[in-house]
Order: C-alpha cells, then structure tokens, then sequence
C-alpha cells in the first residue's frame, strides 16, 4: 500500500527543518521524524487523537492560535514551531493545569521514574503551583477489577483506557463518569472491570492512575533489569519486555513497535509470572517409590532414563518407546528430541498432547494480512480464549476495515465484534467467500471443515484470491515441534495409537516433555488408561501436574523465561527468546536433559550452531490430517456438551501464580435459561455431567442467555475438573448434586 | 666537597635532634574508646528509620534513596499497607529496607532525597562487628523502635538536627553499653570515661 | 419605539401553537411552496443571499455553511439546537412556548433546502412546557402531513425526531449535541472532521439554531433582498435580544441589527431604574466581554461588538448598575462556567474551578493581592487552547471587568501579611 | 666445684644467658616500638598490660598460634631450615660473650681466646639463612631480598672487619676479655674514633636495619627475604634480628666503650650495669636511627660500602698500625 505511487506528499518545515510526509499525516506524527518529541498525554499512535489533553500545542505560522499538533494534519508550506516561546507559554500553563489537582505522590507512585507528568513537567513544567486551595480529593486506590488498580486523584482524563477499551478491544465498559473537575474513569456498569487485555490500560496510562495490581509497589522502573524475548503462553508469538529484579519476574511490557502483539498483550502472557520461585516448583528430579517422591541427582536421574530406554530397545523393540511434546519446546529442544529418538529407531513421536491435531495451515500469513482480510472466517474454538492478541486483529478488522466475522462451528467468536453465527459449513453465507482477501481460523481440533471445505479452497485459490490460513492451537510451538520434525514417520504411532498400544501394555517407556495429556488430551480416559498401564514415564516439568501422579520420574525444567533459542508462532515466523530469568539450580533446560542423555546413550548429536541453524530454518511439513474421535450420535433434543477454552486455563503454570487467583476459570457449566430449566436446575446448583461411565463432577451451574440452548458450556483443562473426559458436542446427562455441603463441594472443585 | 658532607652531616644531626626532642613531647592521642571527644552535631553516621508521632513509620519505600545512594548501598523494597497491617500513613511501606554500611560513604545524600524525613542519619559511628554480613543492616536495626522516641516532625528540630538522635544512637546501639565493652587490662569498665552523644 | 416584529409577530396576541391559527398568518405556506415550487440548491442560494446568519452565538452564515455539505450521496441530517443554556438568554425558549409551528416549518425548510430526510430537534432538558408545547405542535403538523411521507404529492418525505436534553449548557455546542443526540456523553468533538462532514452518526449534518431557522420562512416569502436590505451590509435581518439586568423592562425584543445599543438599553428596555449609573453591558450572553459607557453608541451587530472586544453571541444583554458588585457577578459566571465544562479538556477543567475557587477565597476575605493579577493570567492561559468554546468563555467577562474596576477586586483582598492559606 | 660437671655447669650458663637475651630481645622490641612511636608522637603500645609491657607475651602467643604457610613453589626443606640457620647463628654468639666479670671470673658461658673471630664467623653463618630463606621461598621478592642481603653483607662485612682489626691492634689480643682489659684506662673509641664511626654504620647494614634494610624493604619488595614466612617461623627471624643487633650491641660495648669498665671512677656499680647501660644506649641509637633517617637506595648503599667505607677503614686500619709501630 505504501508502495503506491499515488500518496502525495507533502513538505513542511518543522522548526526549521523541512520534512516531507506523505498527505495526511498528523502533525505529531510527522515531527517523530525529526526526533522532536512533541509532548502527548491524550494521543496515542494506535489510538488517534482525541485533543483533550492540550499539551502538545504547538504555533503554526499564519495561524493566530496556538493548535494541538496531535489533531493537526500537515500542509503543504505548513511552518511549525515546536518550541516557541509561546508554545512553551503554552504547555506550561497546560502543566500548571494538569498538576493542580495532581497529588504529587511520586515517591510511591508505581509510574514514577516512567511517567509523563514527571518528564514534561520537568522538561516544560513551572517549580512551583499557584494554587493554595486544597486539593480535590479523589478515591484512591480504588479496586477497578482482578487486575487493575485505579488511583482517580492522578488521573489527568486523557481517556487512553477508555479509547483503548472502545477501539481496540471493542468491549466498552470503561466510562468517564462525572464531569469537569469533578470526573473520574469508572466501569459503565459498576462492574469489576473484566476484560481479557486489561493490563494493556496501564501501559497507556501516561500517569500512575492504572496500575496493575500484580506490580504494585513492588519496584521502580530504574532497578528493573531488563530483557526483550517473545512470550510463549500461546501461539501468537508476541514480543514483550520482561523486567526482573532480585530474581523476580516483576512486569512484563509490550513491545510498541512488534509486528506480530502490534503492541498490545493479553492478561494471560502479562499476568502469568508469579509462578517462576513459586515453592512448589521442582527443583531437583523427582523419582517415584511408591506414593513418595525421592529427590534424585542428575546423573542417576539420566542414568535410569538412559537405562530405561535401553532396556526397552534391546528387549521389546523401539516400537515400546513413546515420545510426546514438543509443543511447548523450543525449535532448537524439538529437533534434538526427535533426533535422539529417531537415532535409536524410534518413531512413536508426537507432539500432539491435547485436542489440537494440526499446527500448520496450508497456506500461511501475516497477522498483517488478517488484519487487512475481507472475509475472516473462524472453525471451532474462537481465537478469542486460545490467541487473544490475535483476537484483536480480527477485531480491529471487523470494527476498523470493515471485514465480516463468520464463525462456523458449536462456539461463537466471544469477541464484542459482530459476527455471522452458523452451527454447519453448509451454513456457511456462500457470499462469504465473494471477498478477495478471504482469512481462515481453524482451532487445529477437528479437521472435518477443513476436509469439508477443500475443494472451495482450492477454487478460490485458483481463482486467484488471497486464502489465508492460521491455527492458533494450545501448544505456542506446536508450529516449530511440526516444522522440526515431532510428527510419526514411517510407520510409527502418534499420540493416540501410542496411547491405544500403552493401554494394551504395548508401552514400555514413555518420555513427556512439558505436556499434561492426562488433564488436556481429547480422550482423556484414554489418556488415563495408557498412563496407568505404562511402566516408565518420564516427565519434564515445572511442577507436578495431573500427568506426573503417573510418572516415576520426573524432571525439573525451565519455564518460559528461562529459556533461551527460538520457537515458531502460528504464521511461521521465527520468534527469537531470550532468557530473562535464572531458572532454580536444581532445574535443566529441556535441551539440557536431552544433551545428557544423548551422553548417556552414546548419540551423536548436531553442534549447538547446526542446531541454531535448524531452528531458524524451519522446513515446512504438509498438514497432516486432524482426527478426532466423533462424538457418539444422539437424538436432536439431546442435550450436547461444548468445551470451551479460557486463556486461564490449563493445569501448569497458572495454577501455581497465586496472584492469578482471581482470574482463573471457576469449574462452572453454563447453561441457556430455557435449558437450565428444562434441566430443573437454577444458577449456583453443583451438577455432575455424565457421559455413559464417564462423568465430569461437581460443576458449578451459570445460566446465561449467550449460551446456546439445548448445551452445557465446560472450560476445558481445568484440574479438578478435567472436562477431557467429555468428548466436543457428545450426549450428556446432567444430574443435581444435593446440596449437602454445596460449599464445602466447591472448594474441593476449585482447588 | 668536604662542605657538603660536613652540611650533610649537620643535616643528619639536626634530624637526630627533631626526633629525640619530640620523645618528650606530649602526644595527641586520644585513648579511644575510654575517652570519647564531641563530634560535629551533624556528623553523618549510623543510619536510623524513623517514625510519625503515631508511631506509624515515616518511610514509605520509595527507593529514592537507593537510586540517591553514589555507593549502591541501599535495598529498599516496597509493599502495600493492607488495613489489617498499616505500617505507614499512605498506601505504601517498606518491605525491605537494607543499608550496607560497609559499602555506605556515610555522604547523606539518602537523608537529601528521602520525602518523608524518614531515614536520617545519627552521629553514631561505632558499628564494628566480626561477619561481614552484620553490616547489612535491616530494618530490625535501622528502624527506631516504637518505644524509642518518635522524633520530631523535621520543621521543629533547631537547626535541623533531630533532638533525639542520641538517645535514639544509644538505644539502637548494638553493644550493651549496660555492660560496657571497653575495659582496661585489669578490667576496670571505662564507662564513667565516657564522653560524648553516646553516653 | 415602535419596531417591526418578525419571528416574535403575534406572540401575545394570538394562540400560534393551534395549527390553524398558525395557518391563518400564512403558515406552512412558504414550506408547501418550497417543496413544490423549489429546488433544494435554490433555497441555498436564498439563505446565502440573505445574509443570516446563525443566531445561536458564533454568527456563522447559515448559506455557506449548508454549502459545505460534501455531495457524496450519504444520508445527511438537520439538526435544530434549541439546548438554550447561556447565562441571560431566553429567546429560544420563548419561541418554543408560543411559536412552535414556526419553528417546525424553519426546521422543515432547512432540512429540504440540504437535501436531507430526517430532522432532529434537540431540546434543552429542563424546558418541559416548551418540550410538551412542540410535541402538540408537531403533532398537529403530522396529522396535517406536514412531516410524513410524500409530502404534498411530491416524492419528499420528512421525519422529525424530538430529543430532550438532560441539562448539560456543553450540549449547545454543536458537536456535543450530536454525542448527545447518539446517546453518548455529551462532550465536544475533535474538530475536524466538522459536522457537515462528519456529524451524527458519522453522516455530514447541519446544526441550526432555533432563531435562525425560524427565520427562512420569511426570507422565503419576502425574498432575500428583504432581509439583506434591513441591519448593517455584514450584520443583516432581525435579532431577538433578550434584555435582562438592571434595566426597567427586561425582555426579548427584536431588533433590527445594527441598532446603537443605548437605544437598545434606553429607548426599547426602559433605561435602568431611576437613580442608578450605567456600569456597564455584556451584551452577549455570559461568555462576552463586558462593555461599557463609552461603547453604548456602538450599533449592535456582529462587527462592531467583535470590535469592541466582546461579541453578539446569542443576542443576551445584560447591564450593570452601579450597585454590582463585580467581584460576584464574576464568581456568578465563573462558577456557572467551572460547573459546566465537561472535563475532557485540561485548561477548562482545572483551569475553571481553580478560578471559581480563588474567587470563592476573595469572597470569604482570605484572598492575597497577587490573586487579582492570578485571576487575568489564569483565565489569560486558559484560553485559545480548547476542544470546545467553552474554556475560552471565563477570559472575556472576568478579564474586562478586572481591567475595568480592579478597585472593586482589590477590596476584597486582604494585605499580603496576614494572608493565609486555605 | 668438681661436684658439678663442667656440662651442666654450661648448660645453666647457657640457659641464664638465654633467658636473658631472649628477654631482652622481647623488651627490645617493645622497647623500640615506644620509642618509634613517642618520636613519631604516637603513645605506642599501651593496651596489653600496664604501659603495653605485656605486648611481648601477646606478640608471642599471637606468632605461635598462626598459620604456618608453606609455598607451593618453595623448597620445603630448606624452606623450614632457614629460620633455624638464622637464629642458630644469632644464638650462638652469646656462647662467648662476656658481660662482666668479678672475682670468681668472667660472666660468660665460655671465655675463648679468638673470640672476637668466633663472633664474625657466626654472624656470617646468619647471613645464610636469610639468604637460603629467600632462595628456598621460590618467589621473586624473596629471592630479591636475597640477593641483596648477600651482596650487602659482603660489602659490609670487609669494612667491619677492617675497623675492628684496629682495635685488635691497639689490644693485642682477640679474646673479648683481654680486649675489655685493655681498655681498663681508656676506652678505644677514643683512640678509635674512626673505626667506631666506621662500626656503627658497618654494624647497622649487617643487621639490615633502618636505614639499610634493603633487604626487607617493605615499599619495593614486600618483605623481602621473609615475604613467605608467617607464624612462628617468622616469628624466628624476628629473634634473630634482634638477637643480631644485641649481638652488636654487646660486640661495641665490648670493643670501643670498654665493656663492663666503669667510668669516671664509678666503681661501686656494678659491671653488668654499665655492660647494660652502654649496650642500651647503643640500642637506643638504633631506634633513633631507624626514626630519623629514611631507607637509602640500593646504588647508594653499595657506592657507600665500597666507595667510602672500605677506602675510609683500610687507611684508618694503616693509621693505627703506623701509629702503634711508632709507638713500640
């Protein structure tokens, strides 16, 4: 687009430099080019201009006013001063103004030492204030949700969060409330304030008003060590800025200028740091003796796994030996797993350890490319719980250029954007696919759509349309385990064939890098069967999950920001990680244990710059077919089961981040009024759901009139409540617990 | 030739005589400890935390001292008053607060950007110790204890010195100066000797 | 003296909220000819060649600015501000209460003459009788298919949506009427984009006051050449000044443009009560500036008052005898002010109650004598740096009337030594 | 006197003479580090005990109970030897000094009659161990100060030997008893002058004191010979210093202030009083040397010796020996 001959420029001289910009630009903007720093507090280049604020007047020649620069679109000959005597006159009084009711609280003030106030009062500000009224006094410290802190008295209203809330997000429950001196941020509904990007406010926050209650108080920005890696809670790949200190993980910040989060950052990569010296983390490898772990060192760990392995091999063949993960490995880590493997004749690798069945679309793009596609059509589990960052680009699609949501599938987007609802392909609106630029979001659970949908595909394809795919999975490098090669070859088993022969006792040694099938495999009995029946699993972990009361031993690994290599995110990028936190001492590196035991066994394995240059140089796989079992056929009044997604979810390592209490999914089944009366049961009731012998127990029942009828929503990967062992859309029978101790029931549930 | 050796040697001489007239000579010594001389009243030494009148303590962890501190000396990390627990008047207290006064320059440049006139530093100097470790001092030690003198709002101390600091210095001290620690050999106690702010 | 009434014709004397009534003066007359008779860019060209111009306070020509509308076939809307909230002027409210047919064939003509189909009225939140006397009117004027569809025959259909206020003075201020009318909160807008480009619901739409709409049905029917011809060349046609103040016969009159205000104050408002001094006149509502004895020979139009220093506005004049006291007239409309800013902008919403406070403080004897100064170089600051007009509304009065009786001020002030601190 | 065997008779003798010498090396010590301190206007040791006398007793316990090193690098062997050799060396002279002398005999643990070459002969044996202590330490500043204290004694010890042979002459004999007997009318540093300028600086350079403790030399060479050495091996090289100066203390006494001869007629005190009065003061000037004069430079201290000493001390050596020829 930029490319095109036809944007004009323009030329203006900026204190005394002359620019040329293309025709439009926005004053501000334009002067960046010369590094002269125009003071904002209301605008924001992903936001637009508001003009509330009033600092960043600047004189324009011809113009008998002083004019906000942030609203100002350049001219041509247009002749700006950006720091005039009357400019400066200016910003001064607008200081003056902004600090009158300011409490000048600094020296606790979370945002002191990074806060715009601060900067420009310094840079423009007068010394001293002319007022000597008291202050208006505001609520402090007020409590805005699970996440936010609100300090209303440092409030300077430049609406950031509130613009955020409304354009980006779409969700509009931030609201000014009042008016004149006397306003103040609030929820429109008085409402905690619940979204799934809130700690993107207080990065907008050019003041200490929002603040995030998990840094709160806990540093100044000047002592925080900084490192720049990418997040790997899901498969978008953002960049982010982690800030440590004394061996704290204390703040993750977005990156503005990262192509991939565009800026922005959802609560479950922002949030979900506590865990990393959380004291149940693993600190030395863990071997079974009956019900107690024993603390082992690492060398009779990798000796036992070694001879393990070994044993097997010699005995009952490779075809004994199972290998899953690599979805949660880095590139460099799945590449070494099956080389090791491979080179002992094993070929029972996988890395599908969940629902997800494929990582690679076909045709891949850019979030760029999303962004701009006409028609964005969603299969399955909508991105919104599972790539929340990427949620917003198809939000900023809908919202900003007009693009048209489909969602195809039980779910519905659960984004605030509208969308077209159809349960079947078939349903499909066929003008649909009229668009040129056509973007496709498949969850990676169940191909059938896709097999449904190929030949439509292909046409489009061949009519010479822009067809993009993207599978924004549960594993963040399920990509990069595929393009490294954790897939079978030749004959050997995935997942759920290594899980069918383990239940037959066909498995001698399994070895599990960093996945729970037990908790998030879609067969979950069948997951919990094999585990039972296998002799030897090896488990690497950060902490003891559903899988390791399965394992005989286990072994402590890294977490996401003790690592260093590169994964690949959903669109095939490379994403580089930088290790920004010392892992505990006892803890190896998945690649680490890996090298070890390659040691142990005598396997020759690539130098670590081969291994780097593999993991840049991903190899791109065909996409293997999804399968999932089919849910069994049931009656159309039949009452149908639907696992949802949460993106606080899942059994690791939000489950061990006690500050993410709040935010963590209630094991709770939503039902349509008319359902849940039809059931007899009413909001707050304990059911189990029941699927022939198997059961999800002890769910807490919400009725809400977006749940479709005739469905019971579950959240999946919930421990406790492993709703895997339900299968997707399956028949179901709800029964009423009786309310004997409901209280006592829940908190078993929910702990 | 002879000239120069006889000033040379005249020069010598003349250095036997300073040094044997100075055997008579009285020294300047001071016998410290047994005797203590006054100190400036605003030598910089020990630090101390101090507190409101309420007794709610007046540091609110804002690390301005760290990033103050030329010698890098200081640990200060904050935490939230909950109203179950209210250690200082505002929303924000101290958790930690650590001074090494090994690596302390004694500079006072804490005691300039604190806010909150909560740490100060006393006239106290004597803090040796055998570990290395017990110069790492904590807010066990640095803070003044409830029952210590809550120490004047920093507007009313004459000019500008705490009134207090003393007997603040004494009751923080961390020998038992009931005991006394400086004898002479045959074990007479000096602490009627003793001068100065801290007796 | 005896002047022509034009808009205010009949009020008192005869029952103009009856239809019929209101069509026995020749009513729905000129609207009835301009669907049939009249191109839409016709009535424009009319409008531009009378020369009226807004009568709701920026006195903006109403023909150039309907011109403005960009011809890109989008939905347009009129819009009718009768939100009538500045301090000292009631002309609108008047003509809601007694004349509201006229006001509903200004609005019908206008929103014909730019092409659009629905018209919005907005009505001040707190005129309640004037609110339910319009909804009679319009009423009446449905059922006589004056709004509806396929008006007289031709393919024209026109609807009218009533909209009360909720009592905010920010909601005159053309922008925040449109958030307002959208159902947010009633905030001025970032301008540009304008509302003839991008105005309710993002469509191009034109805001009118209720004067000045009032008036086409009579430009219509005597021709523009009439109402150019009456006021000054640039200041043309009739205005409605409402007279309040210390003066004998407070009201609304009209008037032709360009009349000498002592006139105004003396001849047509009574003069002011026997033995008081004239002080002075704000003649434009509560955001102009004061002017005093020796402009009272000025004519009262647009450029002159802009000469002067203060401005037309909405046509509010208030005098000032020598028993007021200007330090709380000041107080007056800055707290009016302060209370009403909407708080998005920075200047208007600190700067606003931080005055109304330091003249609280002067009024309670504890101000200083550097807070005079403070008061102008506050408001000074103040100005000139806002989204909306009404952070530069405090500077004009408070500044005039400073310079002008600073004694006045500095009595309320105490000697700097025992001044205090509140 | 037959009851008692000759052996024990040394044996008590010797252990008299060194309790008495080891004490007074202690008191030396501390006597010189008050001293030191008193022209430098520092009160000196004064925490151990009444005026710091029991400082001696602490220094000691403290050179006992730390850590005795060995380098790595060091000949462990001779590395151990060497402070033996030392002290053996600074011992041994005491065998046959005589400290005064009454009616029953001399006051000495043996009388020999070429006393006086006894004496040089185990003073050169001293040089030995600091020389070996410096090799055997097997690093350079040690080896350094070797190498310095070698080459210093030699150019030293011909100028000594030079002044003293005058004093042989005027004598006649070189047992120190006869010596002392000769000087029962007039002391030889009269006569001698000269020689017993020449012995002062001659004596001070062998001990390797101030302001010819090149050998140590803390500012270039850390310590010199005994930078290795801690603990109580240290410790014996310390005695040994300071047993060499009482040595030479005792050796000028004895040659040129006419040992326990008393003065002006005061006979009435006894010997051993004046012996320990004029080796005091001998002592004293020491430590009022090593107060006042700074360390020399290498260069300098060799021009000196062989420049200036040797030159001075053979001409004065011919003087006397011309004279005492005119004489006879």
């Amino acid at each position: 687009m930029t490319t095109q001959p036809s944007v004009k420029t323009v030329t203006v001289t900026v204190d005394g430099v002359s620019l040329s910009v293309p025709e439009g630009t926005l004053l501000v903007e334009a002067a960046k080019q010369i590094q002269e720093d125009i003071p904002v507090y209301c605008y924001h280049t992903k936001l637009g201009p508001a003009g509330l604020c009033r600092i960043c007047l600047v004189e324009i020649e011809k113009m008998p006013k002083l004019q906000i620069a942030c609203n100002t679109v350049v001219t041509d000959g247009m002749v700006v001063h950006t720091a005039s005597d009357k400019t400066m006159e200016g910003r001064r009084a607008v200081l003056e103004f902004l600090l009158l009711n300011h409490p000048l609280d600094c020296p606790i003030c979370d945002k002191g030492g990074e806060c715009d106030l601060q900067d420009f009062s310094m840079a423009y500000g007068q010394g001293a204030s002319r007022k000597v009224e008291a202050k208006v006094a505001k609520p402090k410290a007020v409590d805005l949700g699970p996440t936010i802190v609100l300090d209303e008295e440092r409030c300077i209203v430049c609406q950031r969060c509130v613009r955020f809330d409304d354009i980006i997000t779409q969700e509009r429950s931030l609201v000014v409330k009042d008016r004149g001196h006397r306003d103040i941020i609030a929820t429109s509904t008085e409402e905690p304030y619940v979204s799934d990007f809130s700690g993107n406010v207080t990065e907008l926050c050019p003041v200490g008003a929002l603040t995030s209650k998990t840094y709160r108080f806990k540093s100044r920005p000047w002592d925080l060590n900084r490192t720049k890696t990418t997040c790997t809670q899901c498969s978008v790949g953002c960049q982010l800025y982690v800030d440590e200190r004394y061996g704290d993980v204390l703040r993750t910040m977005s990156v503005a200028e990262d192509e991939t989060s565009d800026g922005w950052l959802c609560d479950r990569g922002r949030y979900n740091i506590g865990f990393y010296n959380d004291p149940q983390r693993i600190a030395s490898p863990l071997l079974r003796r009956g019900d107690e772990w024993e603390q082992i060192g690492w060398d009779d760990a990798v000796a036992l796994w070694a001879r393990q392995i070994r044993e097997a091999r010699d005995t009952t063949g490779p075809e004994s030996i199972g290998v899953i993960g690599g979805g949660r490995l880095l590139n460099e880590e799945a590449f070494l797993l099956q080389h090791l493997f491979r080179s002992l004749g094993v070929e029972n690798l996988d890395w599908r350890a969940g629902r997800q069945t494929v990582a690679t679309p076909v045709f891949s793009g850019t979030y760029e490319e999303l962004e701009a596609a006409q028609t964005i059509l969603v299969f399955g589990v909508p991105p919104s719980q599972t790539a929340p960052v990427m949620d917003l680009r198809i939000r900023k699609a809908v919202v900003q250029r007009g693009a048209r949501l489909v969602t195809v599938g039980p779910h519905s987007s659960g984004s605030s954007v509208t969308e077209t609802h159809v349960r079947r392909v078939a349903d499909i609106p066929s003008d649909a696919f009229d668009a040129e630029r056509i973007a496709v979001v498949f969850d990676g659970i169940d191909a059938t759509p896709m097999r449904d949908l190929h030949e439509r595909f292909a046409e489009l394809k061949r009519a010479g349309k822009s067809l993009i795919g993207f599978i924004p999975g549960e594993q963040p490098n399920a990509r990069g385990a595929e393009a490294m090669g954790m897939l079978p070859r030749d004959g050997g088993r995935g997942t759920r064939e290594v899980f069918s022969a383990a239940k037959d006792g066909g498995i001698r040694v399994l070895s599990l890098f960093g996945v729970n099938p037990a908790l998030r495999f879609a067969d979950g009995a069948l997951a919990t069967a094999a585990l039972e029946r296998t002799p030897f699993i090896v488990l690497s972990e950060l902490f003891l999950t559903d899988t390791a009361r399965f394992a005989s031993l286990v072994l402590p690994a890294h977490g996401p920001f003790e690592r260093d290599g590169h994964v690949l995110d959903m669109t095939g990028r490379v994403q580089r990680l930088f290790a920004a936190h010392a892992a505990p001492g006892g803890a190896l590196s998945d690649g680490e244990m890996l090298v070890a035991l390659a040691d142990a066994l005598d396997i020759e394995i690539p130098s670590p710059s081969a291994l780097t240059a593999r993991a840049r140089a991903p190899e791109k796989r065909a996409m293997p077919r999804g399968e999932i079992r089919a849910a069994a056929p049931g009656g159309e009044a039949a009452l149908r089961v639907i696992i949802r997604s949460d993106i606080f979810a899942g059994g690791g390592t939000v489950y061990h981040d006690e500050r993410l209490e709040e935010l963590r999914p209630r094991p709770i089944a939503t039902l349509h009024p008319r359902t849940a009366q039809a059931l007899g049961v009413a909001a707050g009731d304990l059911v189990d759901v029941i699927a022939g012998d198997r059961a999800l127990r002890g769910l807490i029942v919400r009725v809400a009139d977006a749940a479709s009828e005739g469905t019971i929503r579950v959240v999946d990967g919930l421990p406790g409540a492993p709703a895997n062992v339900l299968f997707d859309g399956e028949e179901v029978q709800v029964t009423k617990l009786e309310p004997a101790a409901p209280l006592a029931a829940a908190g078993a549930v929910a702990g | 030739m002879l000239r120069a050796v006889i000033a040379g040697f005249v020069a010598i001489l003349a250095g036997f005589r300073t040094t044997f007239g100075y055997l008579f000579v009285k020294k300047p010594t001071i016998a410290y400890p047994s005797i203590k001389k006054q100190h400036a009243p605003r030598f910089h030494g020990l630090h101390e935390l101090r507190r409101y009148a309420d007794g709610k303590e007046r540091c609110i962890g804002c690390e301005l001292c760290q990033i103050a501190c030329p010698a890098n000396a200081i640990v200060v990390v904050g935490a939230e008053n909950t109203p179950a627990d209210r250690r200082s008047p505002g929303e924000r207290y101290a958790a930690r607060y650590e001074i090494d006064e090994l690596r302390c320059i004694f500079c006072g440049l804490c005691e300039e950007a604190c806010p909150t006139d909560a740490i100060v530093l006393t006239p106290r100097f004597e803090m040796s110790d055998y570990r290395r470790g017990s110069f790492v001092y904590a807010k066990d030690r640095l803070l003044v204890p409830p029952q210590g003198g809550v120490g004047s709002a920093p507007d009313e101390r004459p000019n500008g010195i705490p009134a207090d600091l003393g007997a603040v210095a004494q009751q923080k001290s961390t020998v038992d100066i009931a005991t006394g620690y400086d004898a002479t050999w045959y074990g007479r106690a000096l602490k009627t000797e003793r001068r100065g702010l801290a007796g | 003296m005896q002047l022509e009434k034009i808009l205010t014709a009949g009020i008192g004397e005869l029952d103009l909220c009856d239809i019929a009534v209101y069509r026995e003066q020749g009513g729905y007359a000129q609207f009835e000819r301009a669907v049939k008779e009249l191109q839409p860019a016709a009535i424009v060209d009319i409008a531009a060649k009378s020369g009226l111009r807004g009568r709701g306070g920026a006195g903006f020509p109403t023909g150039r600015k309907w011109q403005f509308l960009p011809n890109n076939g989008r939905p347009r809307y009129m819009v009718c501000n009768c939100d009538e909230a500045e301090p000292g002027t009631f002309k609108d409210r008047m003509l809601l209460e007694y004349t509201p047919h006229q006001i509903i064939e200004g609005i019908l003509i206008g929103t014909y003459a730019i092409g659009s189909r629905h018209a919005y009225m907005y009505i001040r939140g707190e005129f309640k009788r004037g609110y339910e006397t319009f909804m009679k009117a319009l009423e009446q004027a449905r059922a006589a298919d004056y709004v509806g569809e396929r008006l007289f025959g031709s393919d024209y259909s026109v609807e009218l949506t009533v909209h009360r206020g909720a009592g905010a003075y920010i909601c005159g201020e053309e922008t925040a009427l449109l958030n307002s009318l959208e159902g947010k909160r009633g905030e001025p807008r970032l301008k540009p984009p304008f509302p003839a480009i991008k105005g309710l619901y993002g469509e191009p739409t034109v805001v009118n006051n209720v004067e000045t709409l009032g008036y086409l049905p009579h430009i219509l029917r005597r021709g523009p050449e009439w109402f150019a011809g009456v006021g000054t060349p640039k200041s043309t046609g009739y205005k409605i000044v409402s007279m309040s103040g210390h003066v004998q016969k407070p009201g609304n009159y009209e008037i032709p443009l360009g009349l000498p205000m002592r006139t105004l104050v003396y001849d047509i408002a009574g003069g002011l009560p026997p033995g008081r001094k004239f002080m002075g006149i704000q003649p434009g509502g509560g955001s102009s500036a004061c002017l005093f004895e020796e402009h009272l020979d000025l004519g009262y139009d647009y450029e002159a008052l802009a000469g002067a220093g203060s401005m037309l506005g909405s046509g509010a004049a208030v005098v000032f005898d020598d028993t007021t006291d200007f330090v709380k007239a000041a107080h007056s409309l800055v707290r009016f002010f302060a209370h009403e800013s909407c708080g998005q902008c920075t200047p208007c919403r600190e700067g606003g109650n931080w005055l109304e406070m330091t003249l609280e403080r002067m009024l309670h004897g504890r101000g200083v004598e550097s807070d005079v100064d403070m008061l102008v170089d506050v408001s000074h600051s103040m100005t000139g740096i806002n989204l909306c007009p009404l952070g530069d509304s405090i500077e004009p009065f408070l500044a005039s009337v400073v310079k002008r009786f600073p004694e006045q001020f500095y009595a309320y002030v105490r000697t700097p030594q025992t001044a205090v601190a509140v | 006197m037959n009851a008692v065997p000759l052996w024990l008779i040394v044996v008590i003798k010797s252990a008299i003479v060194l309790f008495v010498v080891i004490t007074t090396f202690a008191y030396s010590m501390l006597f010189e580090r008050k001293v030191m301190a008193w022209m430098q206007l520092r009160p000196g040791p004064n925490r151990v005990g009444p005026w710091g006398l029991l400082q001696p007793a602490a220094d000691a316990a403290k050179m006992l109970f730390k850590e005795d090193l060995t380098p790595k690098t060091a000949d462990p062997v001779i590395y151990r030897l060497a402070p033996f050799i030392a002290l053996f060396a600074a011992m041994g002279t005491f065998a046959i000094i005589p400290f005064s002398e009454s009616p029953a005999g001399v006051w000495s643990v043996g009388d020999v009659n070429a006393g006086i070459l006894f004496v040089f002969a185990l003073t050169s044996i001293g040089v030995y161990g600091i020389s070996l202590a410096g090799w055997a330490s097997g690093s350079k500043f040690p080896l350094l100060g070797s190498v310095r204290a070698t080459a210093q004694m030699i150019s030293y010890e011909l100028s000594m030997t030079m002044s003293v042979v005058g004093v042989l002459i005027l004598a006649g004999t070189t047992s120190l008893v006869g010596i002392v007997h000769a000087q029962y009318r007039l002391w030889f540093f009269i006569p001698q002058l000269v020689g017993f300028g020449i012995y002062l600086i001659t004596a001070v350079a062998e001990t390797n004191r101030a302001p010819f403790d090149l050998v140590e030399a803390e500012t270039e060479l850390v310590g010199g010979f005994h930078t290795e050495y801690s603990g109580l091996r240290f410790g014996l090289f310390f005695i040994a210093e300071y047993m060499n100066m009482i040595t030479v203390s005792c050796i000028a006494t004895l040659l040129f202030l006419g040992g326990w001869n008393a003065p002006f007629g005061l006979t009435f005190i006894p010997g051993i009083v004046w012996f320990l009065i004029k080796g005091g003061l001998f002592l004293f000037f020491y430590i009022w040397l090593r107060a006042t004069l700074p360390r020399f430079r290498y260069d300098r201290l060799m021009a000196f010796g062989w420049k200036v000493l040797l030159p001075v001390a053979t001409l004065n050596l011919m003087a006397t020996a011309a004279v005492i020829a005119a004489v006879r």
